[in-house]
């Protein structure tokens, strides 16, 4: 009955939205917390399945691809339902005090988040490219107004400049995916790839679909929309929108470039994604440095971290880097997903206690913000990649994979990468660890946090501390059905 | 778990006594000072003890070692060989030492949860390095070192230690840069290798095959573990991090981070590349070289500071080199004086610090001119001063003696006759910038009008831990041909990096 | 060619005839009004006519009257939007306190 | 030759249509030149086959997007002259050349495509073969309901989510939606009693048919949907409803009572037939019948609410 | 030339209009009405495909266009509601040009 949980892990989150709207956030607290519980059950049960009995495979209605639908669950995608499931939940606990601290019940909120966590699990899950057009329809549509929530001038423009490109990136996208299937007329994930094999039209469909993602996943050209729209929304919703959806974009990136068209990975191919993902690591970084607010550096931050997913393509074409490549990408995926969510959690504490999110405001806030900042401080370290975090093991694999294969140039990227973000990150802390300056009044007396968002964003980012311990259990994961080139 | 197993893991357990006791203070509100203090002395005796159950181990011929794998191909892996422990040995006792003085130091300054949280966790950074068994978990601890040490050199807050701060983590960030690349590059080259006494049996074949390649890596790990060894022209965040509170310039000078620097060139000259590959790669005399200049500099910047500090530092820049001239001039002599005075220089710059930090504690004291005639009115303190900077000239029998004794030896047996000159002329400047301040404490009249300000209860805490260890180092040097004194040690070690033919 | 097929030939000739004139009066006439009046004559009786040709080629009775269904609700909606214009028009010229037709 | 002829008219109509769209002048036109533009694609679809598209086209793409058009372009109005708009920041000669590269990149592709060698194996003629246990005759139905039904189910979950995202965004009630409701009942043309008294009846038997034929003919819950969603602005635009802030219970079951059903009715498939989102054998006919009103309903209504811009709608009583 | 040729070509001229005003107009409501021109371009692509082979019309394509279709509209209501309030808050109806 294994297959079941597949569809369930879609189903679960999205009935619980639907009841959450039927009756109301107030009555139905305990169904969200419910909800969000089943999600994770059977988020980690597909992933023990997935660990134990290789990759799992449900056919919705009980046909069988081409005809129907397939979701897939492989070490991949049991990973990133993981880790979504435990994002979520951690979101989920979160913003019922925060937006309660708001004063507002997050009637809006709730069933919109509940639906994206659904439609999240749709995306690592299904094998299908048009039902993953749909689900990525539902993440934008699911984003945009969670970004546009506070209702204020930049973040409608970002909601709205990230709704346009999201539109024209879906259509990029569904082009591809039509070129595939009047190809190859099917629309399964790997079928449409080993049919269609490195015909130009396949080039085509590929440079349509991976252009598409990169709009709805900010990578670097794109990206505009990232910064304001991240840093202005609530921050569960902040947390859950650079945690998962932006990686969610990436994540089909890597799916279709592995799974879909790896007949078409040649070095030129690599080196121009790669080389956008190193200009966003150097952009987002040089950005960050620059930002007068934590969300916004954080925000920031998101657009340098998911450039390094994409230096998995120049390496995993080179056999001597792409195990390390590939594993390393994965690591960081989830490893910034944990730290992430933190981080951003944590700057809601900081607004819920201050009010605002303005760097000076960390001067002297350390007696009442201690495991906020200490969860802060952890996932900065996360992700300037130094240990004993989960960054920097990924750091460490990609750096293997890039100097085994003598790729110089893309270990200075990780290197360079780590080092602005080392910046960044110190900028935030040192303030945090600043004296008060003389003169320097409490405007109000700052309000005691509960427990549930005191604790959530350390829990998350103890996450990917935990890693460190868990490296060699996640990475057997993942290679239960990885392809044959970086197993 | 069977009393084996458990002891098996005692490296683990004494990891994990200070990390523990570092989440335990993290977790303690900031005014429950007692409990604070307990877990602080509680947390650095039980370790103390664990060290010195596996030091028994060691004698013994046990050997311990804790692997748990953290990738595929990558290991976490403790080990625990002669060398480790004469590095954990001496950051165990260090530690129990300055936290006690710490604990009176920062009686009544804010944010000590923080302080004492990071302070513990620095430890266990520093007892990772002296057991870790492969680059990789040398690497994680080094760095996880420079990230416990930050909090303590910014702990003031004012913007000079913000300052102070961001110099330290250019360098030491930029540092772990380079050593991460090494180290990377020696897995991604060679897979995952444990040190081995007299070099990795690997990486010579490596040098052979790729002399090119093995020299840039050797280079970068050298050069990422020669910022935090203060090498020239590494060294400059050292003088600039003095603004942190005395009990962590102790500690960053004696025990933790420069200390670490140094024992990771001893770690991958003699145990990652080997003695001969470092020499034939050309390595190994570009650092003697660089050593060298490092000593005199050091020497001469020092004399021409008013604040004691600040000289204590640039003396520091200018000891620790000697560790590293010993082990890069190869041979077991010279290794056996850099890694003696490893030990010698930790006693005694502690206790020089100890010092300076009383003096400014209870007298406000900080520039140099104004020790005039301390001597008499403080003498315990003073008399610990004295000892510490004894020592450091070389003066017999204060344990620097024996350190310059090798390392001359060394340099003789190298038939590198050049460097006795820079050994006597270092220590002539050492004379130079330590005797003056003597005189000032003992000789000079005390200016009238000095506050007489009776030393306080806690300040009594501040003077012990000084006594200790110039006591310490007396007998490092008077009981040098015991069989556990450092020297005794230190040999023990390089029988087993030069075993006997 | 049939009967019928001539038939409806003509009819629907027709038909697009007075949907030409219609057009015509659409884009030449000056006012709201005259336009108006153009268009829904003419349209509506060109659809008649077109309605009346197909329907002569249905297959069945049924689909016949469902042509002629179509006719009707035409006429509806256009007798409904053409009155709505109207009186839009009147009102934005100042018509609006006369009593609506 | 005549075939031929009036595919070169109609694509001459939709280039012609698109350009004015995209660079005409005047806005207005541009707005209502859109809705052409739907049934001119309507028209196609009628010719490429596809007569569900064009059902759907003509009641969704020009009617339905075409009165949400017009709301917005009205509100657009309201506050005109604040903002003269700022002439395009891409040179012009640039912006052609992307265009006409992206033209010919789709174009030739496209062509390209359609012109390869079909594969022998294409889900389309799968889902032909298995039509006839699919259990309704409409192959594209038989897609939508039973081989693909979770799009089915998703899509219509987007358009849920459509409204709770309008809903995060939208305005007071004062400034939402178009037109004032008090105004138009009070004032009332005399004709438009009677078409709402003739049109309403006369649209919910339309719906019901089409809902019904899509089993067999063009047609299904979409098509039916969107006329009903037809129905509904034309009742919001004369007043007949009126907006509310906030969705009552019976509108909240409404909006997710199809999902639910289609959910509930999936996941019993996985006990009582194979797999999650199958029929039990026999079953499929009444139970894609059953599911196609539930859904119905769910895709009418948010349409309107998003027309009207509301949380709500309630019987305005005269 | 096959009618599905035709329109596949037709299709890519539509979608190059598009993209043009996307590039060009910087109005709200001009840039989503391009948006739906450029998804209509490529439905068309889609239902030439589903064209091509003479023997059978191939369902697939159009019953994803039909999903493509509802998708659209849910997408140009949100994007309008979007687009209201931001020209109300605002008085703007374009989007600035930098966020820098």
């Amino acid at each position: 009955m294994s297959g079941v949980a597949l569809p369930l892990s879609f189903f679960v989150p999205l009935l619980t939205a639907l009841v959450v709207f039927v009756i109301g956030v107030r009555r139905a607290y305990g169904v969200i917390l419910l909800g969000a519980l089943t999600t994770l059950a059977v988020a980690l049960y597909v992933a023990y399945a997935v660990a134990v009995g290789g990759p799992q495979v449900h056919y919705l209605g009980g046909w069988e691809p081409p005809l129907g639908v397939e979701l897939y669950a492989d070490g991949l995608s049991a990973l990133m339902l993981a880790m979504t499931a435990l994002v979520g939940a951690g979101v989920t606990l979160y913003a019922g005090p925060y937006l309660r601290g708001k004063g507002h019940d997050g009637e809006r909120f709730w069933p919109l988040w509940l639906v994206q966590w659904a439609t999240l699990n749709g995306t690592f899950l299904s094998a299908d490219l048009f039902n993953l057009y749909v689900m990525l329809e539902l993440l934008t549509l699911t984003a945009a107004p969670l970004a546009a929530m506070a209702g204020d001038r930049p973040s409608l423009a970002a909601a709205m400049r990230y709704l346009l490109l999201a539109l024209l990136g879906s259509m990029a996208y569904l082009l591809g995916v039509a070129l595939l299937y009047g190809g190859t007329g099917t629309l399964h994930l790997r079928e449409a790839g080993e049919l269609a094999g490195a015909e130009p039209y396949t080039a085509v469909a590929a440079a349509l679909m991976t252009a598409g993602l990169f709009a709805k996943a900010a990578v670097f050209p794109l990206h505009i929309w990232l910064m304001p729209a991240h840093s202005n929304a609530p921050a569960p919703a902040s947390a859950a929108l650079s945690a998962l959806v932006a990686k969610a974009g990436l994540y089909l990136v890597l799916r279709l470039w592995l799974w879909t068209f790896p007949a078409l990975l040649s070095a030129p191919m690599g080196w121009l994604i790669g080389g956008l993902g190193a200009v966003a690591v150097v952009y987002g970084s040089v950005q960050a440095l620059r930002q007068p607010r934590l969300k916004q550096v954080i925000a920031y931050s998101t657009i340098a971290q998911l450039g390094y997913l994409l230096l998995l393509l120049p390496l995993v074409a080179l056999p001597a880097a792409a195990v390390s490549a590939w594993h390393g990408v994965v690591l960081h995926a989830l490893a910034h997903g944990f730290a992430k969510a933190g981080a951003f959690l944590a700057a809601g504490n900081m607004i819920y206690c201050l009010g605002h999110d303005r760097l000076e405001g960390l001067r002297g806030v350390t007696p009442y913000l201690s495991v906020t900042l200490l969860a802060l401080g952890l996932a900065f370290v996360s992700l300037m990649g130094l240990p004993p975090s989960g960054g920097f093991l990924a750091k460490w694999l990609l750096l293997e994979g890039a100097l085994a294969a003598g790729q110089w140039f893309w270990g200075g990227v990780v290197l360079l990468g780590g080092l602005i973000a080392a910046a960044y990150s110190f900028r935030v802390l040192a303030l945090a660890h600043a004296e008060v300056p003389h003169g320097y009044a409490e405007i109000r007396s700052p309000r005691r946090l509960p427990p549930a968002m005191e604790w959530a964003p350390l829990a998350l980012v103890l996450l990917a501390y935990g890693m460190l311990l868990g490296g060699v259990p996640i990475l057997e994961l993942l290679d239960q059905g990885a392809p044959e080139g970086v197993r | 778990m069977s009393l084996d197993a458990v002891h098996e893991l005692l490296p683990l357990w004494a990891l994990l006594a200070s990390v523990i006791t570092a989440v335990v203070i993290f977790a303690l509100r900031d005014h429950r000072q007692r409990q604070r203090t307990f877990w602080n002395l509680f947390g650095a005796s039980v370790k103390l003890v664990l060290v010195l159950l596996m030091l028994h181990g060691v004698m013994l011929g046990h050997s311990y070692e804790v692997v748990y794998p953290v990738l595929p191909g990558v290991t976490l892996l403790l080990t625990v060989d002669a060398l480790a422990l004469l590095f954990a040995f001496l950051s165990a006792v260090l530690w129990l030492v300055t936290t006690v003085y710490a604990v009176a130091y920062l009686e009544h300054s804010g944010q000590r949860a923080r302080f004492f949280g990071f302070f513990s966790l620095c430890v266990a950074a520093t007892f990772g390095i002296a057991l870790a068994g492969n680059l990789f978990t040398f690497f994680l601890f080094y760095e996880l070192l420079t990230l416990a040490t930050w909090p303590l050199v910014v702990h003031r807050g004012h913007p000079a230690a913000l300052a102070a701060g961001r110099t330290y983590l250019a360098y030491t960030l930029g540092g772990g840069v380079a050593l991460l690349t090494g180290v990377v590059a020696v897995q991604a080259a060679l897979g995952d290798v444990a040190f081995s006494a007299g070099g990795i049996p690997a990486f010579s074949d490596w040098a052979e095959a790729e002399p090119f390649q093995a020299t840039a890596v050797l280079a970068l790990m050298l050069a990422g573990v020669g910022v935090k060894a203060a090498l020239v022209p590494l060294h400059r965040w050292l003088p600039v991090a003095m603004v942190a509170p005395a009990p962590v310039s102790a500690l960053l000078h004696a025990v933790a981070v420069v200390k670490a620097g140094a024992f990771g060139v001893v770690r991958i000259l003699q145990d990652v590349a080997g003695p001969e590959v470092a020499q034939t790669l050309g390595v190994a005399p570009v650092l003697v070289a660089l050593a060298a200049v490092t000593i005199l500099y050091g020497s001469v910047r020092a004399l021409a500071q008013t604040d004691l500090k600040r000289r204590l530092a640039f003396s520091t820049v200018s000891q620790v080199s000697y560790i590293t001239l010993g082990v890069a001039l190869g041979g077991p002599l010279a290794l056996l004086g850099g890694l003696v005075h490893l030990v010698h220089q930790g006693l005694m710059k502690i206790t020089l610090f100890f010092c300076a930090g009383y003096y400014a504690e209870t007298r406000g004291i900080h520039r140099i001119d104004e020790l005039d005639g301390i001597g008499p009115r403080m003498p315990w303190i003073s008399a610990a001063f004295t000892v510490g900077a004894l020592g450091m000239i070389g003066l017999p029998p204060v344990a620097g003696f024996i350190s310059k004794w090798y390392l001359g030896l060394g340099a003789l047996e190298q038939g590198q006759t050049w460097l006795l000159g820079v050994l006597v002329l270092s220590t002539l400047l050492n004379a130079a910038y330590f005797l003056p301040v003597l005189r000032r404490i003992w000789m000079l009249p005390e200016p009238a009008g000095r506050p007489e300000v009776p030393p306080e209860r806690a300040s009594r805490w501040l003077l012990y831990p000084a006594l200790f260890t110039a006591a310490a180092a007396l007998l490092a040097g008077l009981l040098a041909a015991w069989d556990v004194s450092p020297l005794g040690w230190a040999q023990r070690i390089v029988e087993q990096e030069y075993p006997a033919p | 060619m049939t009967l019928l097929e001539t038939l409806t030939v003509i009819l629907v000739s027709v038909g697009g005839l007075f949907f030409l004139t219609g057009t015509i009066g659409l884009l030449r006439f000056p006012s709201s009004f005259s336009r108006l009046h153009a268009l829904t004559k003419a349209d509506n009786v060109g659809l008649g006519f077109i309605a009346c040709g197909l329907a002569l080629q249905a297959e069945s009775v049924w689909v016949a009257m469902k042509i002629l269904l179509v006719w009707g609700v035409a006429l509806i909606a256009a007798t409904v939007s053409a009155h709505l214009i109207a009186r839009f028009t009147l009102r934005a010229a100042g018509g609006s306190r006369r009593t609506p037709p | 030759m005549t075939e031929w002829a009036f595919d070169a008219l109609l694509a001459g109509g939709l280039l012609g249509l698109a350009w004015q769209i995209v660079a005409s002048r005047v806005l207005f036109r541009s707005v209502v030149l859109f809705i052409v533009f739907g049934l001119l694609m309507a028209v196609t679809w009628a010719r490429l086959h596809a007569p569900d598209l064009a059902l759907a086209e003509a009641a969704i793409g020009a009617g339905i997007t075409g009165a949400l058009l017009l709301s917005a372009y009205r509100a657009f109005l309201s506050r005109r002259g604040t903002d003269p708009g700022p002439p395009p920041v891409f040179p012009r000669w640039a912006a052609v050349g992307v265009a006409a590269l992206v033209g010919a990149l789709v174009g030739g592709i496209g062509w390209v495509v359609v012109g390869l060698e079909p594969p022998e194996q294409t889900a389309g003629r799968e889902a032909l073969a298995h039509l006839a246990i699919s259990g309704v005759e409409n192959p594209v139905t038989a897609v939508l309901l039973n081989f693909r039904s979770i799009d089915t189910l998703s899509e219509v979950v987007v358009l849920f989510v459509a409204f709770l995202a309008a809903r995060v965004v939208a305005q007071d009630l004062a400034h939402a939606g178009p037109g004032d409701w008090l105004r138009a009942s009070r004032n009332e043309p005399v004709l438009v009693q009677p078409l709402i008294a003739f049109i309403a009846p006369m649209t919910v038997l339309a719906a019901g048919y089409l809902l019904w034929s899509g089993e067999h003919q063009p047609g299904g819950a979409f098509q039916a949907g969107a006329v009903l969603a037809a129905l509904g602005v034309l009742l919001r635009l004369t007043g007949r409803l009126r907006p509310t802030s906030e969705p009552s219970l019976a509108e909240r079951l409404s909006l997710v009572g199809g999902v639910v059903l289609f959910s509930a009715i999936g996941l019993a498939g996985a006990g009582v037939a194979s797999a999650v989102l199958a029929y039990p054998e026999g079953w499929e006919y009444e139970l894609i019948l059953l599911v196609e009103t539930a859904l119905t309903i769910a895709i009418a209504l948010p349409l309107v609410l998003l027309f009207s811009g509301s949380g709500g709608l309630r019987r305005e009583v005269r | 030339m096959t009618q599905a040729a035709f329109f596949s070509l037709v299709a890519g001229a539509l979608s190059g209009i598009a993209i043009y005003g996307l590039i060009t107009q910087r109005h709200l409501l001009r840039r989503i009405l391009a948006v739906n021109v450029l998804g209509n371009s490529v439905f068309l692509l889609l239902v030439a495909l589903a064209r091509r082979d003479p023997d059978y019309v191939d369902p697939v394509p159009h019953a994803m266009v039909l999903t493509g279709i509802v998708i659209a509209v849910s997408a140009t209501a949100f994007a309008l509601v979007l687009a209201r309030r931001y020209y109300s808050e605002t008085g703007l109806t374009h989007l600035p040009e930098d966020e820098e």
